[in-house]
C-alpha cells in the first residue's frame, strides 16, 4: 500500500486506456450512431491507436504519456473529439510536467485542470448530455471523498463509481450539445457516445492507478 | 455511388494532390499535409488572413486561396472540421510578421479547433484572432445569432478582410472588417437532394422528390420547413423573405448579392434564380453593387442553392471590387 | 424533378434574364432575344468571334463571352440548336468591320443552322468563316474525324482564336488558328449519372448505378462502352488511353489540359481525376503548359467528367496565356 | 381546266399546308416517339401555327407565303427542322419572285431547286430515311411525267402518289441520317417522321394546285 504514484512507473497505465477504445471502438460507434453519425469509435480509436504506436516505439512515464496523446489527438482528430479529449490531457499533462509523482491532492488538481480545459473549450454543461456528465461527477466524487479525508485509492473508487453513475444517467437526458442534440426528444432514451468512452477512460486510469497503490 | 474516386478514405488526400498540380502559380503545399498556401511570397510584411473548414465545399475553402484573397487553408475530411494542429499550421504559413486574422464559420468541431489552435499558436508567440461567420439565418432565430451556421457569406468576408489586409492595414482593423462584413451579411439556402459523403456510401438525410427543404445547412441540416417544391420565383420570394427581414435590409441600402449553387443545380438555373432575386430587390428599393452567380460554395452534389446578402458601405464596396485571383473568385477590376 | 424553374418551357428566356442581369460589365442583349454580346466596344476594327449551341452546358457558351473571348453567342433551347436567324444575328452583333469566324460544334443541327445563316449573313454582305469543332475522340473511329461531335475542346479554340483575333489578325488567320487547335485537341468524357432536360420531366437516357459510360456525349449520346464503375485512377487511365493514342500526343510535346465537370460531380472529385492525369502526362513525358479544372461544359446535372488535351505550339501556348474575361474562365496574365 | 397557276390565287394553299401539319402534331411526335426523341410534331407545329397567324393577319402570293414560312421556320425553329425545312421553302420562294404564273415547267424547277436546298444543307441520301426519301422520288415522279408529256395537274398527281410511296419505304430502311441513326438496326420497322411530314405537304400542296388547276 502507497500514497504516491510513481509516474514514471505509471507510464504503462496509457496501454489499458488506449486498449479499452481500441477494443470497443465498434460499440462507440453503434451508441453514436442511435443519434450521431456513428462515427465516434472510429474518431477515437484513430487517434488513440497511433498514440499506442508511438509508446511502443517511446515509452514514457505517465505525463509525458498524457501528452503525446493529446498531441496525436489535436494532429490527427478534427472534429470535437479532438480538440476535447485533447485539451482534457494536455492540461493534465502541463500539470504533470515537472513532477515525478502524484499524491490523492495532486490528482483532484490535475483532474480539476483537464475537466475545466474541457468545459472551457466545448462549453458543455451537466445534462447536456455529453463527456461533461461522466467527468463533472466524477471529478467531484473524488474531491467529495478527499474531503472526507478517504485515501487515494478510496478516492479513486469513489470517481469510478460515480463516472459509471455518471455514464447511466446520460440514457434519460435530452441531448442539448452536439450532433444529438438536433434530435431533441428522441435523443432520450439512448446511452451518450462520448460519455461512454469517457468513462472507459476513467475507469481504465483509476483502475490502473489503484492497481499501482495497491501493491 | 458514382463518383469518381479511389478509396473513400483517401478522397482530401487524393484531391489535394490534384489540387496543387492543378494550381502551381496559386497554391502551394506546406509541411503540414493538410495545409495549403497561397504560391509566392505570401503575406510577407502584412496581416496573413486564413481559415479553414471541412472538405467538399468545393470551391470553398481551399479556392479562396490567392493573391488578395486567402493566404493559407486548414482542410478538414469531408464535412469535419480540420486539426487544431491543421489550423495551428495554417496561421504559422500564413504569419507575415503582422499577426493573422482566422475568418471561420460557426460549427461546434471548427469553434473548439480554432480555439486550441489559438492556444497552441499563443504559446510560440503566434498573434491570432478570429471572427466567426454566423450569416445561415435560417439556422436559429434572430436573439440566438451566436448559434447560427457560417455559410456561403463566409466568400465575402474572406474578401474584405484580404483586401483589407493587403493594403497594409493592421491585424485589429482586418478583424473589425471582417465582423463589419459578417454582421451586414445574411444567408439562406434550399435544399432539393441530398447528398452522401463517399466514406459513408449513403445520404445521411433525405429529401423527398416534389419537396424543398427551406434553410438547409451545408451539411444537410435541417432548417425552417420542409415545403413542396414551388416555382424559382416563390423559392426567391421565400429566401428573400427570410434574409431581407433579418438584418433588417432597407429601401436605398446597396448590397452585394451572392447566389450559390449547392453543387448539383444546373448553372441555368442559379440564374434563373438570380434574375428573381434582382426584381424583389429592385422592387425593394435596394441597389446591388456586386454580384456572383456560380457554385461558390458547395454541399458535394447537393442540389439547391444559397442567396447571401451583405449591405455594403463604401469601404465594404470598395474592398469587394478589389483585384484578386484564386480558383473560385478572381475579380480583375478591369469591370 | 427538383429543380429552380418556373415553367419548363421558359427555362432559356428566364436564365438569360438573370445572365444579363448578373453581368452588367461583361454581357449585353441584342435585338435578337436569343443573342448575347460582350458588353461595351465589342470586335470593332477587328475579327468578330462567334459561337452557338443548345443551352444546359452553362458556362458554356454564354460564359465565354467576355474580353479577350468571344464576341457573341447564339443560344438555343435546352440540347438544341440555335436558329439560324439566331446564329445570323450573332453574326451582325460580333462584326466589327473585319469579317466574322464562327466555331462551333459539330452537331447536325447546329451545322445546318449555320449553313443557313452564313447564307443568310453572305446576302447583307457578311463574311464569315466556320470552324466545327470534332474533338470527342470518342464518337467515332479516328478514320471518320468529320463524324465526331465537338465538346470542350472549343473552350481552348475559342480562347486562341479569341486572343488572336484581339491581337489584330485578320479572318483568314484567325480561322487557321481555331482550326490548328481543334486539329491538335482531343477529348473523351465519362458519364456517371443520367440528366433531365426540364421540359422533358425525365431522363431521355440512363446509367445504372455501379455503371460508367465510357466516351458518353454531351446530350447522353452513348460512347464506346459501358463498363463497371472503376477507381478514379482507373478511369484516368481508360480516358488517357483513348486520346493519348489517337492524336497522337507524344512524347515531349507541350500540352494544355482541361477536366471538365459535367455538371453533379463535386469539384474536389474533378482535382482527384486531374491527379491522375497529370501523374499518366507526367510518366508519358508530355508537359503540362496550361490546366484549367472545374466545370467548364456540362451537361445540366450529369454525373461525370471529360478530359481535353491540346498539343501546343509557341503560338497556341502564347494564345491560351494572354488576358481574358468571362464567366467561365478568366485569364489575368499574373501567373 | 388550266395549264397554269395564278400564284396570287394559290396563296390560300399555304394553310392547307399549315393545316395538316397542325392538326397531325401529337401523330408526328409519336412516329419521332418510337426512334427519336418525340418532339418532330412539337418542332413542325411550331413553326407552321405562328405562320399561320403572319398570313391571316397578311395574306400573301403562293411565292411570298413560301417566303414568309421560310423566315418563320429560321427564325423559330432550331435544331434540323427549322434549316431544312426553311432552306426548302425559302429556295422555291427565291425561285416564284418576280412571277405571277407558274406552269408545269415552272414548277418542276422550283421543286428542284427546293429539293437541291435541302440535300445539299442536309447531305441526306436516298435510303437514308428522312424526308429525302420523300422529296426525291417526288421530284423525279413529276420530271418523269413531265418528260413523257402529261399535264401539269398529271404530273402533280405522279408526285403526289411517289411522295406516298416514298414515305411508306421509310419503314423497311435503317437510318443513317439523325437522331434515329444512333439505333442502327433498331430503327428498321418504324415510318420515319420527316418523312410523315413531308409527305402531309407535298400532298397538301398537290391537291391545292390541281384543285386549281381543275377548276
Ligand atoms: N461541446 C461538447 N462538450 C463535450 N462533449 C461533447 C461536446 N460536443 C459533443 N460532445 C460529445 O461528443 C460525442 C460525439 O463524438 P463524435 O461522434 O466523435 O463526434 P461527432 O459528433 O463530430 O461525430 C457526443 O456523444 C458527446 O458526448
Ligand atoms: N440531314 C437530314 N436531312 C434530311 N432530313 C433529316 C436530316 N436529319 C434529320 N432529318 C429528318 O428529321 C426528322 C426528325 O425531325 P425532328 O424530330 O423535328 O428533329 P430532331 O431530330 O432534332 O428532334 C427525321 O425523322 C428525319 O426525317
Ligand atoms: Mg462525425
Ligand atoms: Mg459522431
Ligand atoms: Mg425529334
Ligand atoms: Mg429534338
Amino acid at each position: 500500500m502507497s500514497d504516491t504514484i510513481d509516474l514514471a512507473a505509471a507510464g504503462p497505465i496509457l496501454h489499458d486506456m488506449i486498449k479499452v477504445i481500441v477494443d470497443n471502438a465498434a460499440l462507440l460507434n453503434d451508441l453514436d450512431g442511435a443519434v450521431g453519425d456513428g462515427d465516434h469509435g472510429v474518431n477515437m480509436s484513430k487517434g488513440f491507436r497511433r498514440t499506442g504506436q508511438k509508446l511502443d516505439a517511446a515509452p514514457t512515464g505517465l505525463g509525458e504519456g498524457f501528452g503525446v496523446l493529446a498531441e496525436t489527438l489535436l494532429d490527427e482528430i478534427g472534429g470535437s473529439m479532438g480538440p476535447l479529449y485533447g485539451s482534457f490531457f494536455l492540461d493534465m499533462s502541463t500539470f504533470l510536467r515537472g513532477r515525478t509523482t502524484l499524491d490523492r491532492d495532486g490528482f483532484a488538481a490535475m483532474l480539476r485542470a483537464g475537466v475545466a480545459a474541457v468545459v472551457d473549450l466545448g462549453e458543455g454543461r451537466l445534462g447536456d448530455k455529453s463527456l461533461v456528465d461522466v467527468l463533472v461527477p466524477a471529478r467531484d466524487a473524488f474531491d467529495a471523498a478527499a474531503g472526507r479525508g478517504e485515501d487515494f485509492s478510496a478516492c479513486l473508487g469513489s470517481l469510478d463509481d460515480a463516472a459509471e453513475r455518471g455514464f447511466a444517467s446520460t440514457r434519460d437526458l435530452v441531448a442539448k450539445i452536439g450532433r444529438a442534440s438536433r434530435l431533441g426528444e428522441r435523443s432520450r432514451g439512448h446511452l451518450d457516445a462520448g460519455a461512454a468512452s469517457c468513462r472507459m477512460l476513467l475507469h481504465a486510469l483509476a483502475d490502473g492507478l489503484r492497481r499501482q497503490l495497491d501493491d | 455511388m458514382n463518383r469518381i474516386i479511389n478509396d473513400p478514405d483517401d478522397v482530401v488526400e487524393d484531391a489535394l494532390k490534384g489540387l496543387t498540380a492543378a494550381h502551381p502559380d496559386l497554391l502551394a503545399g506546406t509541411a503540414h499535409p493538410r495545409v495549403i498556401r497561397v504560391a509566392g511570397a505570401g503575406a510577407v510584411g502584412r496581416v496573413g488572413v486564413v481559415t479553414g473548414g471541412g472538405s467538399g465545399h468545393e470551391p470553398a475553402f481551399v479556392g479562396y486561396v490567392g493573391p488578395g484573397l486567402l493566404d493559407a487553408v486548414a482542410i478538414g475530411e469531408v464535412f469535419a472540421s480540420p486539426t487544431a494542429r491543421a489550423f495551428e499550421a495554417a496561421f504559422k504559413a500564413a504569419d507575415g510578421g503582422r499577426g493573422v486574422a482566422c475568418l471561420y464559420g460557426n460549427y461546434a468541431g471548427d469553434n473548439m479547433n480554432v480555439k486550441m489552435a489559438v492556444r497552441l499558436a499563443a504559446r510560440d508567440g503566434l498573434a491570432v484572432r478570429t471572427v466567426v461567420a454566423n450569416d445561415d439565418a435560417a439556422s436559429a432565430p434572430p436573439d440566438e445569432r451566436g448559434k447560427r451556421r457560417g455559410v456561403a457569406g463566409e466568400i465575402l468576408m474572406w474578401k474584405t478582410a484580404a483586401a483589407l489586409a493587403a493594403e497594409g492595414a493592421d491585424l485589429e482593423t482586418v478583424i473589425a472588417v471582417a465582423q463589419k462584413t459578417i454582421d451586414a451579411t445574411r444567408s439562406v439556402g434550399i435544399g432539393l437532394s441530398a447528398c452522401t459523403i463517399p466514406a459513408a456510401g449513403k445520404p445521411n438525410f433525405s429529401i423527398a422528390d416534389g419537396t424543398m427543404e427551406v434553410g438547409i445547412g451545408h451539411h444537410g441540416e435541417p432548417g425552417i420547413a420542409v415545403r413542396p417544391i414551388a416555382p424559382a420565383r416563390a423559392m426567391a420570394a421565400t429566401m428573400m423573405e427570410t434574409i431581407l427581414a433579418d438584418l433588417p435590409f432597407a429601401r436605398g441600402d446597396d448590397v452585394a448579392v451572392l447566389v450559390s449553387g449547392l453543387g448539383a443545380t444546373p448553372v441555368m438555373e442559379l440564374y434563373i434564380l438570380y434574375a428573381h432575386v434582382a426584381e424583389i430587390l429592385a422592387e425593394a428599393g435596394i441597389r446591388v453593387r456586386h454580384r456572383f452567380v456560380g457554385n461558390y460554395f458547395t454541399s458535394l452534389e447537393m442540389m439547391g442553392a444559397s442567396v447571401t446578402l451583405t449591405r455594403l458601405d463604401a469601404e465594404l464596396d470598395r474592398l469587394l471590387g478589389a483585384k484578386a485571383r484564386s480558383i473560385g473568385l478572381t475579380v480583375t477590376g478591369d469591370a
